[in-house]
C-alpha cells in the first residue's frame, strides 16, 4: 500500500482499439488516402507529384503548428491568414532592402499582430475567437492599407527559396520540418510547454499554482503569429508575388482543421503536432485528390465535409459527453 | 455611335494616361433601343453640380478594381461631379445597402459596378420612389432597361468567352485537351466567358476536349496550386483557359516551376493587365482577350447625355480589344 | 425486528474504468425509513457505486432493483424521475444562474400559459433556503454564494423534490457545525417520513450522530453491512483500511501529536489586509514550526484571508511581508517565490488540473526548478514524483494517469504534493482534510504536524472545530472579514472558539439590518449557537485522541 | 448575473432606442423579478448599498455596454451627417438589418449552450436558393421547403455535436462547406439564380410593409419577442442556460443535455434558413453568392450585445443591439463616403476591439465585485 498502488488491470480489449484508432486514426486516413491514389489517380506515384503536395502542404502545415499551440491554451486563432497577408505587404515594402531584412520586419510584423491579440486576451480577459477575429478584419485590411494591390516580387533569393531544393527535397519542406520540430519539442519538453497545457486545461488552477499565466498566454499568441508571418513569406516566395487579398484567405479554417483533425481537442490541454502534421497532409490529400479528379466545387465541398466529420469523428475523445 | 468619338476626343485631349491611351470604344453589340430621362420618368438635372454615387463590388486590390474606380474618380474630378464611393468589399448584402446608404445621402445619380446580376429588386425599388437614373456598369442587372435602371454599360462576357475560344483554337490548331481554370463559382462573370468559351469549341472545333475544370478563385495563388495538380495528373495537357488574368500568371508560375519552358502549354486569358500582356511577349501566354475597365468617361457621358434629355443606348456593348504576339509588344503601354 | 423494505437495491455490481476496477461484485440495499451509511476509503467506490444507482454510469454487471422491481435508469433525469434524489459529490450546479433558478430547474412553477412564474419561483426559493439557514437574495446568481451555502441549495434542491430515495455524497465537506445540524434534522424528517436515505462521510461522529445501517467499501468491494450501533469505531476504521484492529488502535485515527515549538520572529506577518466587502484590516502573524489555526463561520472571510496572503485575490489595501520582505501585492507568482504555497479549497476547479497525469500535476509549480534554461528535467521530476507519491500514499494507477480520474482524497495529496515539493516557508491549507478519508487524514495531519516541526509556517483553515483544535497551536477567530479574536496556549480548546463564535454571532446581531446578507449566523436561524458543539462531542470514545 | 432584475428591466424598455422594438420577454422577467422583491420581507436581504449600486451599474454596463455604444453612435452620427438621421436611412438599416438579426437569434441560442454554429451563412445561402426555386410552386412550398432542408442540417449538427461528442466548431464547420456544396449543386455550380416572381405573395414577405415598415422588420421583432419569451420564460430556456454553465452539472441536476442541444443547433438551422427565405423574397431571387462570412458576423452581434461565449450567460436583446450597432458602424463608414476599402476595413477592425474591449472590461468589473 505504500507504493503506487497498481489497480487490477482490465484485459485489452475493444476500448484498447478505439483508443488506437483515436490516437492514430488520423495517419490512417493518410494511408487509406494514398492508397486510393496510388490505385485511382492518374500519374499519382511520381516525384514530382510528391513534391508539389509538399510545397503546397509547408504553409499550411506552419500556420496549423502555431494554430495547435493556441488551441492548446484553451484558445484559437483566427488572425493567422490575415498575418499571411500582412506578412506579404511587409515583405514587398521592405525587399528593397534585401530578402534578411525584409524577413525580420515581416516576423515582426506577426509577432505585432501576435502581440495584440495576446494582450487583449490575456490582460483584457477578451475570448480568444473574438479578440483574434477583430485582428482578422484589422489586419487584412492594414496589409492592404500597405499594399493596395497585388505586386510582382522579383527577386532571385526570394525563388530560390520558393522552388529550389536541396537533395531533392524543396526547402520549405525543410523549414516546415523543422519548425514542426521545434514545436513538438517545445510542447513537450520545455518548461513553457508543460505550462501551457496546465494553463489550456484548467486556468484557475493554473493560476493558483503560481504560473505566468499571461506570459504565456502572450507568447502563445506571438508565437502563433511569428508562424503564420514565416508561411505568409515563404508563400510569397512560392508565388513570386505579393497579394495581399487573397494570400491567406481562409487559412484559418485549414489550419484549425488539420489540428482538429490531427486529434488535438478543441477544449485546450493537449497538443499533438504529429498528429497536426498528419492532419495537415490528409487535408492537402483530400484537395489534392479531389482536383485531380477534377470534381465540380459542390461535390469538393460536401467530400470535404464528409471527410473532417469522419476524421473528427474517430479521433473523438471517447467517454467524454 | 457619335457619342465615342467625342469621347476619344476628350480623353486624348486629357493628360490622364490611362483614358489617354485606351478609352474604351462601343462595339456594335447589343439592342440598339434607347432611353431618355422623360421615358424613365426622371427629371433633368445639370451634372455638373449633381452627387453622383459609385458603389463598387470589390475591394480595390486587383488591376481591374482599380483602373474600373480610378477612371470613374478621375471622370468625376474632370467633371466637377461630387461623386459619394462605397465599396461592397464583396459582400452582396453590403452592396445592397450601399447603394441604398448613397440614395439615402441624397446621390441624385447612381453607377452600380454589381457584384451580382440578380437581386437588385430593393435598390430598384428605393431608386425608382426617388426616380434616381441608375448606370450599371462591367456587370449587367437582370431587370427591365428604362424602366427599372437607364443603361448597362459594359463588355459581353459571353463574347469575351468565345473570343478567347477562338483564339484557343487558334493556338492549338483545334486539336488536344485543354483545362479551365474557373473563376469564383456562382459568379456571373464565370458562368458566362465558361459558356461562351465552351460553346464556341463545341461549334468550331469538335476536336478540343475540355478534360479539367477547377475553380481558381479569380486569384493568382489558388491558379498557381491548381495548375500545379493539374500537370501532375495530367502532363499531355495541351492549353489552359484562364478565366482571369491572375489566374493564368499562376498557370504560368506552375508551368514555370515544372520545368516546363514556354510555349509547351498554350494560355489563353481574360483582362489585359499588364503583367499578363508582358508574359505574351514573353512567350508564356499566347493570347489575352481585353475586358476594359476605364468606364468612367463612358458612364459620365453616358449620365450627361441622360441628363440633358438625349438618347442613350439601353445597352452600351464595349469593344474589347484582344493581345497576341503580333501587338503585345507594340499595346503593352495600353494595358492596365 | 423486521426489517423495513426495500427500496432501493443492487447485487453482484460490477463497474469498469479503463485501468481501474472500480466496483468489484458490490451488493448494497437501502431501506425506507433507515438511514444507511456507505463509508470507505478515498477511491474506495462510494461515488462510483452513487453514480451507477443513480444512472450516470452503467452497470458493467449487476443487477439493481428499485421498488422491488428490476430497473435500470439510463441518465439522472431518469432516476430523478423514478424517485431518487441526489446531492452529489462537489457541488454540482449551475454557478451563473441564480439561486432560485438552480434550486428550481426542471420543475419551475408556471402560470396558465405555461410560462415559468418568477413571482413564485422566488418568493418559494426564499422560503425554502430560509428553513436551511440560508437567507440570500435568491435572484443572484450562485457563484456569490460561498461553497458551504451552495452546499445547502443542492441540498434544499435534492430535499424538496419528492423523493423515495435521498442520496447525498459527502453533503457536510464544506458545511459549518451549525449547517451540519441543520442537515441532521432534515434527514431525521426524511427519515420519519419512511424515506431511504444513503448518506457518505469521512466524519466518523456524523455516522454515529444520524446513520442506522452502515455499508463499508473497500478498493471497490462491500466488506461490510450491519447496523451501525453493533460496529465500533476502530472496528469501522479497521474494516476501511483493511488492517487489523490492533494496528488501528495503535495509530489511532487523528493524527496531530500536540504542541510545537515556535520560532521568535514571525515567518509571514499579514497586515490590515483589505478588501472590498470581504476583508476588513485582517492582521496576523505565522511563527515558523507553528500552526496557526483560522476560526470562523461560514463565509467569515477564511478562504478570503488565506487566497490574499497568497496573492490570488488583489487587496484594496494591506500588506504580507515574509521574513522581513514585503510582497508585491496580488501577484501569485511573487507570493509562491517568496515560499508561499496555498491549498486552495475548491480543489475541483482551482486545484487540480484534471487532463494532466499525477506526475504533470505534481509538478506543475516547481517546473521552473526542475528546468535548466526553460527545458525540463525528466529525470528530477521522477525523482520529486516518486518521493512525494511514496510519502503521502497516493493511490493510482500510474504516475501517469490522469489526476481528473482519481479519488477526491487522492487528488487532494496530489495537490499536496505539488506544494511540498515547492519546500515551501508558509503552507497556507484551506480545508486540507476536506473530502479526505479517516486514514489519509490522519497522515495529513500527521504530515501538517511533520511540516510544522521542521520550521515550517501553517496556515489551517477547517470547517471541523475538533480538527481545527486539535492540529492549532493558536488560533485567529474571523467574522464578516474582520479578526475579533485570538485563541492561545490552553485557551485553545473547543470551548474557548465555541464561545469566540458565539460572541461574534451575538455581535452580529446587534448589528441590525444593515449586516451583510452573506452570513448563516442569523439568530432566527433554525439553530442555537450553541448547538453545534453536539456533532462533536465524541459519542464514542474508543479510539484516543492522540496517538 | 444576467438574472438580475435591474438590468433587464432596462432592456425591456430601452430595446425599443435600438430602432427595431422592444423584447417583451426579457421586460416580463424583470418585472417578475421586481414582484419578488416587493413581495418579500424587505429586511431579509438588503445588499450593502454601496455594492447594490455599483453592481447594478457595471450589470448595466455589461448588458448594455452595446446599447450605450449604439446611442452614442447614433447620436454622433446624427449630429454629423444631414442624411443619417433620416426615416429612409433607418429605414433601410432595419431592413436589411433583418436578416442578419434573424440569423444572430439562433445564434444567440447556440452559443449561451457553449456551443457555435459556424454553417448559418451557408444555410442562409441554401436557403434563399430552395425559397427561390420553391416559389414557383406556390407560396408554402417557398416557405417549408427551405426550413425543413436548413432544419435538417442543423438536426445533423445538433446530432454530431449531443450525440457523437464532436466539437461544436469543427462539426459546424464541415457543414458549412457540406450545405454551400448542396446550393452549388442545386444551382448548376452556382451558374443559376432562381427568381421569384415579383408579383407573387411570397414576395411581400420580403418586400411587403405594413405602418411603412418593410414585412422582414416586423418579423424580425415577433421572432426576438417569441425569442426572447423561450429564452427567459420557458423550461426549455432554463435548459439553455444550464447546459451552458455547467454541462455535467446540467446532467446530474436532470437537464435532458442531448435533447436540448440537439434543439438549439435544429432552432439555429431553421433560422438561418428562414433568414434566408425572407432575404430571397426581400431580393426577389435566390442569389447565390450571399453569406460569406457572414457567419462571424452573427458571433460578433452576439458577443458585442453581451452573450458570453464560454456559454451560460446571455440575452436575445443584446443580439439585435450588437446587430444594429455593426450595421450603424458600416452606415456611418459609407456616411463618410470617401473611405478607402482597405481603410474601411481597418476601421472596422479598430471598432471591433474598441467595442469587445470595453464590453469584457465592464464585465470584468463585475465579475470582481
Ligand atoms: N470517470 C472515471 N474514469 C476513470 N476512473 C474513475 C472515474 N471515476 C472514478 N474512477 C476511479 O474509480 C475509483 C473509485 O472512485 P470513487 O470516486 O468512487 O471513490 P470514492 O469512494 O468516492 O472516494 P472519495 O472518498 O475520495 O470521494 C477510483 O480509483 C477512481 O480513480
Ligand atoms: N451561508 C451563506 N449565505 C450567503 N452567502 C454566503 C454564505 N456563506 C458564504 N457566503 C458568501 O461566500 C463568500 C465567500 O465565503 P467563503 O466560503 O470563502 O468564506 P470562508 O470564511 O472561507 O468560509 P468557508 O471556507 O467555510 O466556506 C462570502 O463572502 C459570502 O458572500
Ligand atoms: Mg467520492
Ligand atoms: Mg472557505
Amino acid at each position: 500500500m505504500a507504493d503506487v498502488a497498481l489497480r487490477k488491470a482490465m484485459p485489452a480489449d475493444r476500448s484498447e482499439l478505439l483508443r488506437w484508432l483515436r490516437d492514430y486514426g488520423v495517419y490512417g486516413g493518410v494511408v487509406a488516402l494514398l492508397l486510393f491514389n496510388i490505385a485511382f489517380t492518374e500519374h499519382f506515384v511520381s516525384s514530382e507529384n510528391f513534391r508539389t503536395q509538399a510545397i503546397q502542404v509547408a504553409p499550411i502545415l506552419i500556420v496549423a503548428l502555431g494554430m495547435a499551440l493556441a488551441i492548446g491554451s484553451e484558445g484559437v486563432d483566427l488572425s493567422v491568414g490575415s498575418v499571411m497577408a500582412l506578412s506579404t505587404s511587409l515583405l514587398s515594402l521592405y525587399m528593397g532592402y534585401g530578402i534578411w531584412v525584409a524577413l525580420f520586419v515581416v516576423i515582426i510584423g506577426g509577432a505585432a499582430v501576435g502581440l495584440v491579440n495576446g494582450s487583449l486576451i490575456a490582460f483584457i480577459g477578451v475570448q480568444p475567437i473574438v479578440a483574434t477575429l477583430a485582428l482578422m478584419v484589422g489586419a487584412r485590411g492594414l496589409a492592404l492599407v500597405l499594399l493596395p494591390q497585388l505586386k510582382d516580387v522579383h527577386d532571385p533569393a526570394m525563388a530560390s527559396l520558393g522552388s529550389g531544393d536541396f537533395a531533392g527535397i524543396p526547402y520549405v519542406v525543410y523549414i516546415a520540418a523543422g519548425l514542426a520540430v521545434a514545436v513538438g519539442f517545445t510542447v513537450r519538453r520545455t518548461t513553457f510547454g508543460r505550462q501551457l497545457l496546465a494553463i489550456g486545461d484548467s486556468r484557475p488552477a493554473a493560476k493558483l499554482a503560481g504560473l505566468p499565466v499571461r506570459r504565456v498566454l502572450i507568447t502563445v499568441y506571438v508565437l502563433s503569429g511569428i508562424l503564420a508571418a514565416i508561411a505568409g513569406f515563404l508563400a510569397t516566395a512560392r508565388l513570386s508575388a505579393s497579394d495581399p487579398t487573397a494570400l491567406g484567405d481562409l487559412m484559418e479554417l485549414s489550419a484549425i482543421t488539420a489540428v482538429v483533425v490531427g486529434g488535438t481537442p478543441l477544449s485546450g490541454g493537449r497538443v499533438r503536432i504529429g498528429g497536426t502534421v498528419a492532419g495537415a497532409v490528409l487535408i492537402q490529400l483530400l484537395t489534392a485528390t479531389l482536383i485531380k479528379h477534377d470534381l465540380p466545387p459542390s461535390w469538393t465541398q460536401i467530400a470535404q465535409a464528409v471527410v473532417i466529420v469522419l476524421a473528427v469523428y474517430v479521433a473523438r475523445e471517447r467517454g467524454k459527453r | 455611335g457619335c457619342a465615342k468619338s467625342e469621347e476619344d476626343a476628350d480623353s486624348g485631349a486629357d493628360s490622364a494616361k490611362d483614358s489617354a491611351q485606351n478609352g474604351q470604344e462601343v462595339a456594335d453589340g447589343g439592342s440598339s433601343e434607347t432611353c431618355t430621362a422623360k421615358a424613365y420618368g426622371a427629371e433633368k438635372l445639370d451634372l455638373k453640380g449633381a452627387t453622383v454615387g459609385f458603389s463598387q463590388s470589390e475591394k480595390e486590390a486587383n488591376p481591374f478594381r482599380i483602373a474600373e474606380t480610378a477612371s470613374i474618380k478621375a471622370e468625376a474630378k474632370k467633371r466637377g461631379v461630387k461623386l459619394l464611393t462605397a465599396n461592397a468589399q464583396s459582400k452582396f448584402s453590403k452592396q445592397i445597402s450601399d447603394v441604398q446608404d448613397l440614395i439615402a445621402k441624397g446621390a441624385d445619380l447612381i453607377v452600380i459596378a454589381p457584384l451580382n446580376s440578380d437581386g437588385w429588386e430593393p435598390v430598384l425599388k428605393s431608386a425608382a420612389a426617388k426616380k434616381i437614373p441608375i448606370v450599371t456598369i462591367d456587370r449587367k442587372i437582370n431587370a427591365t432597361p428604362c424602366k427599372d435602371y437607364v443603361s448597362f454599360i459594359g463588355s459581353d462576357f459571353t463574347e469575351q468567352g468565345k473570343r478567347a475560344a477562338d483564339q484557343m483554337i487558334k493556338a492549338t490548331g483545334g486539336k488536344g485537351e485543354i483545362a479551365i481554370l474557373l473563376g469564383t463559382p456562382g459568379n456571373n462573370v464565370t458562368t458566362e466567358r465558361t459558356k461562351g468559351f465552351t460553346d464556341r469549341l463545341k461549334e468550331k472545333a469538335p476536336g478540343l476536349k475540355v478534360v479539367f475544370k477547377q475553380t481558381g478563385e479569380f486569384a493568382r495563388g489558388k491558379g498557381q496550386s491548381v495548375t500545379e495538380q493539374l500537370i501532375q495528373s495530367k502532363p499531355e495537357i495541351t492549353g489552359i483557359y484562364a478565366e482571369n488574368d491572375e489566374m493564368g500568371l499562376g498557370a504560368v508560375n506552375a508551368l514555370k516551376g515544372a520545368g516546363k519552358q514556354p510555349g509547351d502549354v498554350k494560355i489563353v486569358t481574360i483582362d489585359g493587365t499588364k503583367s499578363a500582356v508582358q508574359r505574351i511577349v514573353d512567350k508564356w501566354i499566347y493570347g489575352v482577350v481585353e475586358s476594359n475597365p476605364r468606364f468612367g468617361p463612358l458612364a459620365f457621358q453616358t449620365l450627361d447625355a441622360f441628363t440633358k434629355g438625349s438618347e442613350v443606348r439601353q445597352e452600351i456593348v464595349i469593344k474589347d480589344g484582344a493581345y497576341n504576339e503580333a501587338n503585345a509588344e507594340a499595346d503593352l503601354g495600353k494595358a492596365y | 425486528m423486521t426489517s423495513p423494505p426495500e427500496v432501493l437495491a443492487v447485487r453482484g455490481l460490477t463497474r469498469r474504468f479503463p485501468g481501474v476496477l472500480a466496483l468489484d461484485d458490490v451488493s448494497f440495499t437501502a431501506r425506507a425509513g433507515e438511514v444507511h451509511a456507505l463509508v470507505g476509503e478515498n477511491g474506495a467506490g462510494k461515488s462510483t457505486l452513487i453514480k451507477v444507482l443513480t444512472g450516470v454510469h452503467q452497470p458493467d454487471e449487476g443487477e439493481l432493483r428499485y421498488l422491488g422491481e428490476p430497473a435500470a435508469f439510463g441518465t439522472p433525469l431518469a432516476a430523478q424521475h423514478a424517485g431518487i434524489s441526489t446531492i452529489y459529490q462537489e457541488v454540482n450546479l449551475i454557478p451563473l444562474m441564480s439561486v432560485a433558478r438552480n434550486l428550481f430547474l426542471g420543475r419551475e412553477p408556471r402560470t396558465r400559459f405555461g410560462l415559468i412564474d418568477f413571482t413564485r419561483m422566488h418568493r418559494e426559493a426564499d422560503r425554502a433556503l430560509r428553513d436551511y439557514g440560508v437567507r440570500v437574495d435568491v435572484r443572484q446568481p450562485l457563484r456569490t454564494l460561498g461553497v458551504g451555502a451552495q452546499q445547502m441549495v443542492a441540498l434544499a434542491r435534492a430535499v424538496s423534490v419528492d423523493a423515495r430515495v435521498v442520496i447525498m455524497d459527502e453533503p457536510t465537506s464544506s458545511l459549518e457545525p451549525r449547517e451540519v445540524e441543520t442537515l441532521f434534522g432534515v434527514i431525521r424528517r426524511l427519515r420519519d417520513q419512511g424515506i431511504a436515505v444513503v448518506y457518505v462521510s469521512h466524519r466518523l461522529d456524523e455516522l454515529y450522530a444520524v446513520c442506522d445501517t452502515v455499508t463499508v467499501l473497500r478498493d471497490g468491494r462491500s466488506v461490510h453491512t450491519g447496523p451501525l450501533a453493533e460496529t465500533g469505531r476502530v472496528e469501522l476504521v479497521s474494516l476501511m483500511l483493511g488492517r487489523s484492529l490492533g494496528d488501528v488502535r495503535k495509530e489511532g485515527v487523528t493524527g496531530f501529536s500536540g504542541a510545537h515549538e515556535a520560532g521568535r520572529e514571525p515567518v509571514l506577518s499579514a497586515e490590515n489586509l483589505t478588501r472590498r466587502h470581504e476583508l476588513h484590516g485582517v492582521s496576523l502573524e505565522i511563527h515558523p514550526g507553528e500552526v496557526l489555526g483560522l476560526g470562523g463561520l461560514l463565509g467569515s472571510g477564511r478562504t478570503e484571508t488565506a487566497k490574499a496572503i497568497a496573492g490570488a485575490l488583489p487587496l484594496g489595501a494591506g500588506r504580507v511581508t515574509v521574513a522581513g520582505v514585503p510582497l508585491r501585492s496580488g501577484s501569485t507568482p511573487a507570493a509562491i517565490r517568496a515560499g508561499i504555497s496555498l491549498l486552495p479549497e475548491d480543489r475541483k476547479s482551482e486545484g487540480i488540473v484534471p487532463g494532466l497525469s499525477v506526475r504533470e500535476n505534481i509538478a506543475l509549480a516547481c517546473l521552473p526548478r526542475m528546468s535548466r534554461m526553460g527545458l525540463v528535467s525528466e529525470a528530477r521530476i521522477d525523482e520529486v514524483v516518486d518521493t512525494y507519491v511514496k510519502r503521502l500514499r497516493i493511490k493510482a494507477s500510474s504516475p501517469h494517469q490522469k489526476v481528473g480520474e482519481l479519488s477526491g482524497g487522492n487528488q487532494q495529496k496530489v495537490l499536496l504534493a505539488r506544494w511540498l515539493a515547492m519546500h515551501p516557508k508558509v503552507l497556507l491549507l484551506d480545508e486540507p482534510t476536506r473530502g479526505i478519508d479517516v486514514g489519509a487524514k490522519a497522515e495529513v495531519q500527521k504530515l501538517i504536524d511533520e511540516l510544522a516541526d521542521d520550521g515550517l509556517g501553517v496556515l489551517l483553515v477547517c470547517s471541523d472545530i475538533e480538527e481545527l483544535i486539535e492540529g492549532s497551536d493558536r488560533v485567529v477567530v474571523l467574522r464578516e472579514g474582520s479578526v475579533v479574536g485570538e485563541l492561545s496556549g490552553d485557551d485553545v480548546t473547543e470551548d474557548e472558539l465555541m464561545r469566540a463564535l458565539a460572541t461574534a454571532a451575538e455581535e452580529q446581531t446587534g448589528d441590525g439590518p444593515g449586516g451583510p446578507d452573506k452570513s448563516t449566523g442569523d439568530p432566527s436561524g433554525p439553530s442555537d449557537p450553541s448547538d453545534p458543539s453536539d456533532p462533536s462531542d465524541p459519542s464514542d470514545e474508543e479510539v484516543t485522541a492522540h496517538g | 448575473m444576467r438574472e438580475d432584475a435591474s438590468g433587464t428591466k432596462a432592456t425591456g424598455g430601452t430595446g425599443g432606442t435600438g430602432g427595431t422594438g422592444g423584447t417583451g420577454g426579457t421586460k416580463d422577467d424583470g418585472n417578475a423579478g421586481g414582484g419578488a422583491a416587493a413581495s418579500a420581507p424587505p429586511a431579509a436581504y438588503e445588499p450593502e448599498p454601496g455594492a447594490g449600486r455599483g453592481e447594478r451599474l457595471s450589470a448595466l454596463f455589461q448588458q448594455h455596454g452595446a446599447l450605450v455604444a449604439l446611442v452614442v453612435l447614433t447620436a454622433i452620427a446624427s449630429l454629423s451627417f444631414d442624411s443619417f438621421a433620416t426615416g429612409g436611412n433607418f429605414e433601410n438599416m432595419a431592413v436589411s438589418s433583418a436578416f442578419l438579426a434573424v440569423v444572430a437569434l439562433g445564434m444567440t441560442f447556440v452559443i449561451i449552450t457553449g456551443g457555435i454554429d459556424l454553417s448559418v451563412g451557408s444555410v442562409f445561402v441554401l436557403g434563399g436558393v430552395l425559397a427561390a426555386w420553391g416559389s414557383q410552386y406556390g407560396t408554402l412550398v417557398a416557405l417549408l421547403l427551405p426550413l425543413v432542408v436548413c432544419g435538417l442540417i442543423g438536426l445533423v449538427n445538433g446530432l454530431l455535436i449531443a450525440k457523437a461528442g464532436l466539437a461544436p466548431f469543427i462539426v459546424t464547420l464541415a457543414s458549412m462547406l457540406g450545405a454551400r456544396g448542396i446550393m452549388l449543386n442545386v444551382t448548376d455550380e452556382g451558374a443559376k439564380t432562381y427568381l421569384v416572381d415579383k408579383g407573387a405573395f411570397f414576395a411581400k414577405l420580403g418586400q411587403g410593409k405594413l405602418l411603412g415598415i418593410g414585412a422582414p422588420v416586423w418579423i424580425t421583432v415577433v421572432l426576438f419577442v417569441v425569442g426572447a419569451v423561450v429564452l427567459r420564460r420557458t423550461r426549455f430556456g432554463q435548459h439553455v442556460y444550464a447546459v451552458g454553465g455547467n454541462e455535467d452539472a446540467a446532467a446530474l441536476m436532470g437537464a435532458p443535455v442531448a435533447r436540448t442541444k440537439i434543439t438549439v443547433y435544429v432552432l439555429s438551422g431553421l433560422l438561418a434558413g428562414l433568414a434566408g427565405t425572407l432575404n430571397a423574397a426581400w431580393l426577389a431571387s435566390g442569389v447565390t453568392i450571399l453569406g460569406f462570412g457572414m457567419e462571424l458576423d452573427a458571433i460578433a452581434a452576439v458577443v458585442i450585445g453581451g452573450t458570453l461565449l464560454s456559454g451560460g450567460l446571455g440575452f436575445v436583446s443584446g443580439s439585435l443591439v450588437g446587430v444594429l450597432l455593426l450595421k450603424v458602424i458600416q452606415n456611418v463608414i459609407n456616411q463618410i463616403g470617401s473611405l478607402d476599402s482597405a481603410y474601411q476595413q481597418v476601421v472596422s477592425g479598430a471598432f471591433l476591439v474598441v467595442v469587445i474591449v470595453a464590453q469584457t472590461w465592464l464585465g470584468k468589473r463585475r465579475q470582481m465585485l
